[in-house]
């Protein structure tokens, strides 16, 4: 259970290029940070080096539960989850297949994630395969892994894209809910979060 | 279920749905064995000779389908990230991805290069040892091919990698199969062969996790 | 009898007479030729177990003609979009697939005596064997997709594709020194079976083909009910 | 730079991005040829015997490698979609592809044919029938491989299914190749033999395009 | 060069699921088309049905040129061009080489290419490989391919997915400018396009 999310100096580099450095953020049980910046500016490379699968060249991100720190690791293993470009959702599988992959592969249970799949309607699509699905129905599959995991960090790369209305409203519910339950939002978005978060700005 | 347990099931349903499981390989290795003699000609008892030789190349290579399939899709749909956020160190994904490999497409393979040795006109007194180093043999095949696998998604290229990489490590055991099985069938001491082979495959089933732990990290930065 | 098979309704009005008749005449036929068979003298050289030809030829004839049945209907889907094509098609492969291993049975039966090997990789045997996987690989294709207008069409371009495997069946003895028997019946220059052998292998030949049909007509309208029953079922979730 | 060019130069490139070119095959064929004798054992002559077979039989299989990656790919990642829209036809995309896929993989695997005849102790007289048969041979199976790789494509189901369509369809030419080089090594006349494998080879490039078309636009809907 | 396109009573199925029927539309040079409705509604189906990719169950899709209908398949060949969901760009290959093939696969020239890049920011990342590219740049990628080419119907799945703030404006622009240039759109978006179109209203 992490409670605590802090980055200090962290400067990440792609290939050659410096994505930026000196970024120092904080974020406590029920807060959030949304990273925004423009195509490009290392949004994406920012929350992957949070999950801990690239290095930061300089700095050092530190996981605190309550019990003090938590070696990083650890804590990437069991509290945090990601949402990004891609959803490693695999087409041939039944949508009810990987749904329940992840979440067990999480720590979840058949119900948590049934819970999921009903919150953001999609038991009529459970049964097709992935690759059936529309844009849509495909990412709130992904959301509904995310929720179905008893995880308190969670790393949202543009979660928004491709939902309609009232998916939208959804997820800006869950997550509302998900902080006042002292949980935390890593997000990186090009528009705002219903939520009060910290402001990264990326690429200025 | 344990984490392992639900890796395993969906790694055993990932190989199925990829390569049509067993069949693929199986298929692969019937192929061998029917191309192989029209390919030789009609003349009686040629095939024979090589009878065994030819099984065991076939189950060789029949290993190495589909291995560019093992590590590459979950590095490229995201996958891999989500699987590194598990309970579970990269080197045993690997593991059990190898495992699952073995499983579907080893196991098989072992149990049916006794027929397709026979079938190819070999002494059925062979078949034995055709199925014991049949299951050595593939169980290091899929762990050894699993590692080429993971450095070369690492290097994001396809089949060369694997091949160059994958082959020169294989050699070994496949020589070592090989003279268990000629000298089993001809009447002469095969254990030490057999040892090797065998100490091979532990070795491998041993390794080649880290390395394979180590790889994948490595592709994801 | 075309229009008849092109028009569903026509088809199962024909077939309802048909494939009864046609299964009379096959008994009959069969029996006939078992008869026959049995009448035969033993051969010179072979002995009793030539009678295995009056089982085995007509078996891998009617596996032949079932391929060319299911890759000419296969066609008429193909071209002429006639549903009724695709429903034949597929009735026609497990048949087809059934013939063909009863060929290769009895011809390794056969072979076992005369060749003193179950298997030869011989160039007919592995042909006819070719034949049995695309049979197979047909029912396979279709099985693997799942929505049934892409199966069939996959299906059908597939078993065109294979009708390259008929020619290579029946000329492979003359392409390949094989240890198969050569053209003896259909040959340029007549046939080389003495006449007692000859009359029953094509009494059994017309039997087993009027049996391949009588089936074929009877699974087609099986074929043709299942999917009356599907559309039915359909109809009702939508109304529901 | 006409379309047809554009396409091929494309194709071109992503064979060797995704087999490592020439080398894969090469590499599995080579691999094949160092395997075999080992698998086989030291005893002489043994090999020679079946070494045309053999290296036959190894060509025609290499052929077979990566068939799985040729549509599904473009088909996943929406590239078919566009090629749809493209100046060419579906059966002409498919044709471009298999020829890809020859010039990359047959046509270096035919020149490897006779130097792997002859390592594996076979009758260099064979060496110049092993070339002809193995270029208009590979031909052939990239055709007719294309063309069970397209028709799987649709059911999303890889291997097996390839692995059970093509098989079939390959044996023929294999037949009359296999027929061809014997027949040429023991001075038998090997003219029809090869004639069968050209003619086989011709109808394969001319049909098997329409036969991809088709089952690529039906993978589409 | 297409100037009209027309439905006309469209039913479109996928598997055993009724999309939608009874659907109309017209849209002449100079004209847009933008398909709304919830996730799953049909609008990928429909734009894919446009682009010859599905057939619809049951109505016709005309094409019509300066010199009346003009076939189908012929119309797609030379008029149309597609950005859906899957931008058919592979990862392993540099971007030049992606846009150079798919522009002159389309019609257009090295020229173009380069301008469109130019306009869509994407000199300085040409030279990449695909598989490194953000989300947006690839997106950036995706839609420099369909302004390098010279055709006029231009069948957009939801294009603003994951641009920036500059980006989209860019992106309005260019439309407003191909509508001006007497092209046509036909999108799918969950957001208002900046022009005057046309709106169809999937699953109500
Ligand atoms: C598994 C083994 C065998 C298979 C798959 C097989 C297959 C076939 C096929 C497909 C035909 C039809 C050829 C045609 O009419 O064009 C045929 C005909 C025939 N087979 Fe076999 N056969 C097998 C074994 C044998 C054996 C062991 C014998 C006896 C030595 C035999 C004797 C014949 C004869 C006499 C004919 C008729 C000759 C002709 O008109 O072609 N077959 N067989
Ligand atoms: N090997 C490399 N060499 C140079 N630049 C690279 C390399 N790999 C990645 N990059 C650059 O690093 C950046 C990665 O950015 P990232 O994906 O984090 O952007 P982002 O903020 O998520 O953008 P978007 O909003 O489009 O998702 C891109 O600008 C990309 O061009
Ligand atoms: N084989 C099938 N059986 C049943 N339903 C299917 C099948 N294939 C696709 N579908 C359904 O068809 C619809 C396809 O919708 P489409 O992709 O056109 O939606 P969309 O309007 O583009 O949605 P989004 O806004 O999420 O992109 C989905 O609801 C999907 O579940
Ligand atoms: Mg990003
Ligand atoms: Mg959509």
């Amino acid at each position: 259970m992490i409670t605590a999310l802090t980055g200090r100096d962290l400067a990440v580099k792609r290939g050659e290029r410096l994505l930026f450095e000196g970024l120092d953020f904080d974020v406590r049980a029920g807060g959030a940070v949304v990273v925004t910046g423009p195509n490009g500016a290392g949004k994406t490379s920012l929350i992957r080096a949070v999950a801990g699968l690239i290095a930061p060249v300089q700095g050092r991100i530190g996981f605190h539960g309550p019990a003090g720190p938590i070696e990083p690791d650890e804590a990437r293993r069991a509290g945090c989850h990601l949402i990004g470009h891609q959803d490693g959702l695999k087409g041939a599988r039944a949508a009810r297949e990987e749904l329940l992959f992840w979440t067990r592969w999480t720590g979840g249970g058949a119900a948590s994630a049934h819970r999921a799949a009903v919150l953001l309607g999609l038991e009529r699509i459970l049964p097709l395969e992935v690759r059936l699905l529309s844009a849509g129905q495909r990412r709130r599959l992904a959301l509904a892994r995310l929720i179905a995991a008893p995880r308190s960090l969670w790393l949202l790369d543009e979660p928004f894209v491709s939902l309609d209305g009232a998916a939208r409203a959804t997820l800006q519910e869950i997550l509302r809910r998900h902080l006042e339950e002292g949980g935390m939002v890593f997000a990186a978005s090009h528009e705002p979060l219903p939520v009060a978060a910290q402001i990264l700005e990326l690429g200025r | 279920m344990s984490a392992a347990g639900t890796l395993l099931a969906r790694e055993l349903r990932l190989v199925f749905a990829r390569g049509g499981g067993p069949l693929l390989a199986l298929g692969f290795f019937a192929c061998v064995a029917a191309v192989l003699p029209l390919a030789v000609g009609p003349a009686p008892g040629k095939l024979a000779l090589v009878a065994q030789g030819a099984a065991w190349t076939a189950l060789a290579l029949s290993m190495l389908l589909g291995l560019d399939r093992l590590f590459e899709p979950d590095l490229d749909d995201g996958a891999l990230d989500l699987l590194a956020l598990g309970p579970l160190p990269l080197a045993f994904v690997g593991a059990i991805k190898c495992l699952a490999q073995w499983l579907v497409n080893g196991a098989p393979l072992a149990l049916a290069a006794p027929i397709v040795e026979v079938a190819l006109g070999g002494p059925p007194r062979a078949a034995p040892m055709m199925l014991a180093a049949g299951a050595l043999g593939s169980l290091a095949f899929a762990f050894v091919g699993g590692t080429g696998a993971a450095l070369v998604v690492a290097a994001r290229r396809g089949g060369l990698l694997i091949a160059v990489i994958v082959i020169p490590l294989i050699v070994p055991p496949v020589i070592f199969g090989g003279v268990a099985i000629d000298a089993y069938a001809s009447g002469q001491p095969w254990a030490p062969a057999l040892a090797l082979l065998g100490a091979y495959a532990l070795a491998a089933v041993a390794l080649s996790p880290l390395a394979m732990g180590a790889a994948c990290r490595n592709a994801l930065g | 009898m075309i229009s008849a098979l092109v028009n569903p309704l026509r088809f199962m009005a024909f077939s309802r007479w048909a494939a009864p008749a046609l299964g009379a005449l096959a008994a009959a036929l069969i029996v006939v030729g078992i008869a026959l068979g049995a009448a035969a003298p033993p051969d010179y050289q072979q002995g009793e177990t030539v009678r295995i030809m009056f089982v085995h030829v007509p078996a891998a004839w009617t596996a032949m003609f079932a391929y060319a049945a299911l890759g000419s209907a296969s066609f008429v889907f193909l071209v002429f979009r006639v549903a009724l094509a695709d429903a034949a098609a597929r009735a026609a492969a497990p048949l087809g697939a059934g013939f063909t291993l009863m060929a290769l049975i009895t011809g390794s039966l056969w072979g076992r005596p005369m060749w003193g090997a179950w298997w030869v990789w011989d160039a007919r045997l592995t042909s006819v064997l070719v034949l049995f996987l695309l049979f197979v690989g047909y029912l396979a294709l279709r099985a693997a997709i799942e929505e049934e207008q892409r199966a069939a069409r996959a299906g059908a371009i597939l078993a065109l594709v294979g009708l390259v495997n008929l020619p290579v069946i029946k000329f492979s003895v003359d392409w390949w020194n094989t240890l198969h028997q050569g053209e003896s019946i259909f040959r340029a220059g007549g046939p080389t079976i003495a006449a007692v052998y000859l009359w029953p292998l094509f009494v059994m030949g017309a039997g087993f083909l009027a049996a391949f049909g009588a089936l074929w007509l009877v699974r087609i309208r099986a074929e043709v009910w299942r999917r009356r029953a599907a559309g039915l079922a359909l109809q009702a979730a939508a109304d529901a």
